[in-house]
């Protein structure tokens, strides 16, 4: 039976992260952003409110199981706050959700615990490249079997919190398929980009560049799932997050359009920006129910769930990149102020169609 | 729970639907279209046939679940809506037992009104209805209707004087059947939106008459026209609505207007359906000619036909799940207006696109009269015109979401 | 200098095809279509206005020198009129132009003259392929050098008038390139399609399929010139055609937007509508100006000519289904119905994707 | 005769401009973005002197020649504005030598005037002016403007009160330079557009202060500020234009309106530019990693990276075709509002689709600020913004196309 009522304990949390992004991350984005960093309080606020501790089953230290579906919910409130505070908070699920997925049970053990039950600690995860067409299924940073390890050489970018985090997952290409390699702190060969990169948009986020120069990986660190699931959660979190900064851009527009005045009427009363905001808000729904779908088939193991979330992703891009843009247009001037939230969402728009890889649910 | 597991009884009837579809629309499709004006009685016969056996009600009429608490009555005939125009858009629209019509009366009728004008569905012979709001100089301005409802107090009979033009299925509601049409006039020219009413004209009522069939761009095997009305009466009781339809408030209008709430998502099914053949169609013509879409890759290494395909596939995806939310809404008593008109709006815009773009697509192969592409792309332009242009809906979406009245955004 | 002013000899012109295209195409266009066939007096009409005439020198029967800025100048204001009746009026160019382009002397002499000096007869040219991705570049019908002869096999689909023509240039691949053959009405092995071919436009055109099945074509009727001259004629002829055709359904559109009167006001009056004009005749000036310079630089030998053709087409083929498909949408009703012109030049403006070969100028 | 051959005199210029861009601006873009409010003074002391060593006039001024006949003046300085805007858009921007509070002298001013304002462009220091018209209650409804004008009977001075917001240059114009900017004001805010009127307000003059500098999304190089009048006195001659400006017509707002018609075509010359340097360094990038775009080849054949770029080139080709035809029209003394605001309107959307996609088609290399394609994504958004957005200038293509006054087309 087709159903878009949320379960009451999914309305809860979203309402739960809903009260955090607009109260917490919201007001603190833009000093964020030009001052270049979270407040570390913030963030640990946001991983006591358990999203992820809440996707971990209690053998591991958590208290839930994971669902897509409450993942994408909970991922559209927060973004719609500010996407590098969500960023920031949902880091370690790049180490753990990876890990719960694709890991074996002594990996699980080991791994999982101490990071969920501790307070926030940057872990990550490296899977971007340094190419313009990267491709997630045919990664350039390779891994060889040498005796009982593997290999790995390469590079890697925008990787958050690469400089303290304490474990990563790595990926890279063994026998032409994607696989995750857990990797600790300073293990050799593993070198971090001595700055931080600049990007257009996140810069509230601390990224940084790998080189892996023969990182020995012994075999046991290898995840010996698939990387197809990981990669659609990875996708349909991405999605999910695109549709809540295209609709903070968007209800910050309408209510703007609803205010302004020019030539005696609202700016809203003009057709011109009325079907602007009617078609944002059409493409915003479009992009939620599909990435909605995706999480759900996703949940219920169907075989199509990568090609939704693939889709859904695709559409999610073009969408938050046309709603962010046309919010800048309908602001005018103070569009293109930075003092005003929605230049920032429209550069953190952009950077949709370079993310895979930053989130995961 | 959210959930998109399609109930098991729309997946049934969906499947008998598709053999119907393919078996009885598919293959007489273009025939229909070079023959304009034609109808197709044997499908017409089927599908009456078939609904009376299965228990009548009309096969696109409202569904009779509603009342008993939260149903999946409007998901049902959304998915039934889709599979026929998948079959073909404007057979579909030829399918007896209800179309706008009877939605009319069924959403503003009184319980003897609906048994006096909808139990003729379940009769020996297929019977058509229709819905005339349209006029040559009222265009989508419903408050500008100049045809008129007068009072004989003598007779207690309504005299309608006016002209409709671009009636769907008219011709088959008034000559072809039994019918009916739903005639929207005004009964005090001077009230605007306050003194429209709507008013149900049977077939063979004298001074009502069809006086143009029109030659269209697309779905050409539905009748399109304009009907006259000079001195038609027609009994008292053929006001749609309680008695207090003749005081003159916004009611009447207002009826009309849930009318069309209602029934946005089901004209999106229809274009659903179309672009999902058109995108079916198109993918077993590239699979026949060597070409794969490959799922999963950047756009970097795609193919300009993958991009095209893949974001055509999105916009057929986001759009459906846009009417299956609508009308769950609408099972579950939710207010829809918002969903309904972004259901029509997206499925307007992505027909269009869908079919244009797989045109281009198949080149000369495309704009051949050999295949149903053209045909397609033809028909499915009507969706984004018919009740309610893009534009419309475009203004009804955005009254929503900025809370204005319909006289603060025009 | 950069000017945008046609010569006074060109304005004339202009003016007399555009007299032409107003009083008589536009007029014969609708029974034209619906009954399947143009007035051969329409037709003789528009040949005697003399266009293709006076692209031929004197040498060989005109009067003229060719200019590909004066055709596409002519073939915009003639398409503007009916797009059926223009490429019947310019058919014999298809079969004159190429040799003019690409023949020897010998074959100028021998086939120019009787196609230049005599009434309009049906002449034509056969280079579109029956299969999705046709490419002029990359034929399937193929030629291949027997003795003395050339033996052209394949198949060929929307050749116009070819049950009739006295003659046509036949497109096949010859050493990887493609190039122009002459041959004569009912040459061996050339079998023509029994029943017209049905397209969702030009109706009013009859079109057929060829079968080359071991055409024989003597050495001395290959045209031994390059094809790329040829093609980027034919190029530019149909994007100013496309202009031509956009630029009636604007027009009508504008006209109707403008006398409508809807809640009160001019439909024209509402933004939307207002700024669905304003797109439509700025999408079509961007075609114009691009065709236009295209045709220049083939007047002068520019070697990027070939590329400026290309794009002018590209961007004319999206432009002209964009205006057409709106011009439909702001009729509304009136635009689905074939009593109005509307729907045609909707049709005819899609196939311009799938019409290379249709035109040259 | 129809000629797309630029002129010898135009091709001179833009090669020693782009020796400029390439060695004064683009190795130096970078810094200023990232050190925002920073000033450029090498650029500008250089293109200062170079432009006087050239005999002056200013480098964006504009031109001479018209008074003597059809000339190529605002040809050239099109081409000029796009090669400084393919070098940096924002730097551009910092030119001295005239921006649009001179193009308004020279459109609106009288021969003394020109004279009293225009001389110091041709100085020691380069100097900059700016145009003040956007309010904080008044985005693109000039008719709304609130700053008053106020003439002082007894000294026969102007006393301005206001508060201007937007204005580019505006700091280089009052503090970093002896420039001046141009007000617009009302002299009588009952009057609508029939009162309104600029005068010029020099640096220095007692009252004009700027209150605030904007930081921004792109072309950060730019100073865009805030000024507030404070019962500022100017002299009565500083009332732009013939003495009749006093009454009460709307003849001063079409001077503005004026300026916007000449300048329209100029802006967009800045976004062709920018859009220029996008797809060059977009098709280096891609040569680097071993990527060519193959012309000539149908869609079907196409690689999705083929078709972007060939759908960019074509927006950008016929993008600046059409700011060719606008500039060439002015220079003919051809009426070109259409044609200019046309040429606008395709600019700001060329602009901002070109740097979008780019930087989406160099996947994290777009988005890295080690390439200047985010910047220029950045860059490029205010051309579809300031000088009239996108909308207005739909609204003024709209208009003219119509034959609507504003009052019919709001």
């Amino acid at each position: 039976m087709y159903s878009f009522e949320p379960s009451d304990e999914q309305k809860m949390l979203v309402e739960a992260v809903s009260r955090y992004a607009a109260g917490d991350l919201r007001p603190a984005a833009h000093d964020a952003e030009e001052q270049g960093q979270l407040p570390p309080k913030l963030v640990s606020k946001g991983w006591e409110m358990g999203l992820l501790q809440a996707s971990i089953p209690e053998t591991w230290g958590g208290f839930g199981d994971r669902s897509a579906v409450t993942g994408v919910l909970a991922a559209e409130e927060m973004a719609h706050g500010d996407l590098a505070g969500t960023l920031a908070v949902m880091a370690p699920g790049l180490f753990v959700i990876p890990i719960l997925l694709a890991g074996a049970e002594e990996q699980k053990e080991k791994y999982i615990p101490p990071v969920i039950q501790a307070g926030w600690r940057p872990y990550t995860a490296a899977l971007i490249e340094p190419s313009f067409d990267f491709d997630p299924n045919d990664l350039k940073t390779v891994a060889e079997a040498k005796g009982i390890d593997f290999i790995l050489t390469g590079a890697k970018t925008c990787v958050p919190f690469a400089a303290d985090a304490e474990g990563m997952v790595i990926y890279a290409k063994l026998a032409g398929q994607t696989r995750g390699f857990i990797v600790p702190k300073g293990a050799a060969g593993l070198a971090v980009g001595e700055a931080r990169e600049k990007w257009m948009g996140l810069n509230a986020l601390p990224f940084y560049s790998l080189t892996l120069d023969g990182v020995k990986v012994p075999k046991e660190d290898l995840l010996p799932g698939e990387f197809a699931p990981v990669l659609d959660s990875k996708r349909v979190a991405l999605a999910a997050m695109a549709v809540g900064v295209a609709r903070a851009a968007f209800e910050y527009a309408r209510d703007y359009a609803r205010e302004r005045e020019v030539f005696g009427v609202k700016v809203a009363q003009k057709q011109a920006i009325a079907f602007m905001l009617a078609e944002m808000v059409t493409e915003i729904e479009a992009a939620r129910v599909t990435t909605w779908r995706a999480a759900w088939m996703i949940d219920q193991g169907k075989q199509e769930a990568g090609r939704e979330a693939y889709l859904a992703l695709t559409g999610a891009v073009d969408m938050v990149m046309m709603v962010t843009d046309r919010a800048v247009q309908i602001l005018g001037g103070y569009g293109y102020i930075r003092e005003y939230p929605v230049e920032l969402w429209m550069r953190n728009g952009r950077g949709f169609s370079a993310f895979t890889g930053l989130a995961i649910v | 729970m959210i959930d998109f597991e399609m109930p098991e009884k729309i997946q049934q009837i969906c499947t008998v639907i598709e053999t119907v579809a393919v078996n009885m629309m598919r293959p007489v499709a273009r025939e229909f279209d070079e023959n304009e004006h034609e109808i197709p009685w044997d499908y017409i016969n089927f599908m009456h046939t078939a609904t009376r056996a299965m228990g009548g009600g009309g096969s696109t009429m409202a569904p009779g679940e509603k009342k008993t608490g939260p149903g999946i009555g409007y998901q049902r005939l959304a998915a039934m809506i889709e599979m026929l125009s998948w079959g073909d858009a404007g057979m579909y629209l030829v399918t007896p037992g209800g179309m706008l019509g009877s939605a009319a009366v069924q959403a503003a009728g009184t319980p003897e009104q609906k048994e006096r004008f909808l139990a003729r569905f379940n009769g020996e012979k297929p019977v058509f209805d229709a819905m005339c709001m349209t006029e040559p100089q009222a265009g989508s301005d419903t408050s500008a209707i100049r045809t008129t409802a007068v009072l004989d107090e003598k007779t207690k009979e309504w005299v309608l004087n006016g002209e409709k033009i671009f009636v769907t299925a008219g011709k088959k509601a008034l000559i072809d059947s039994e019918g009916f049409v739903v005639i929207w006039a005004t009964i005090d020219p001077k009230a605007g939106r306050a003194g429209m009413r709507s008013f149900v004209v049977e077939a063979g009522t004298p001074g009502c008459k069809v006086v143009k069939q029109e030659h269209k761009l697309g779905i050409r095997v539905s009748d399109t026209v304009s009907i006259s009305l000079e001195n038609c009466r027609v009994p008292f009781e053929n006001i749609l609505g309680s008695p207090e339809v003749e005081q003159k408030t916004t009611k009447g209008f207002k009826g009309a207007m849930a009318t069309f709430d209602a029934t946005r998502p089901l004209v999106a099914a229809q274009a659903i359906g179309l672009a999902r053949a058109t995108l079916e169609l198109l993918r077993e013509m590239l699979t026949e000619k060597g070409v794969e879409i490959r799922y999963g890759l950047p756009r970097q290494k795609m193919t300009s036909i993958e991009r095209d395909f893949i974001d055509m596939e999105y916009m057929l995806r986001s759009a459906w799940l846009m009417v299956i939310k609508a009308t769950w809404m609408a099972d579950n008593g939710k207010p829809n207006a918002l969903e309904a008109s972004m259901s029509k709006v997206r499925a307007g815009d992505v027909v269009v696109k869908i079919t244009q773009k797989a045109v281009e697509m198949m080149g000369p192969l495309g704009y051949s009269r050999e295949y149903l592409l053209e045909k397609w792309f033809r028909d499915a332009k009507i969706s984004d015109i018919y009740e309610g242009t893009g534009q419309i809906n475009r203004l009804v979406v955005a009254r929503q979401i900025l809370g204005y009245r319909s006289g603060e955004l025009r």
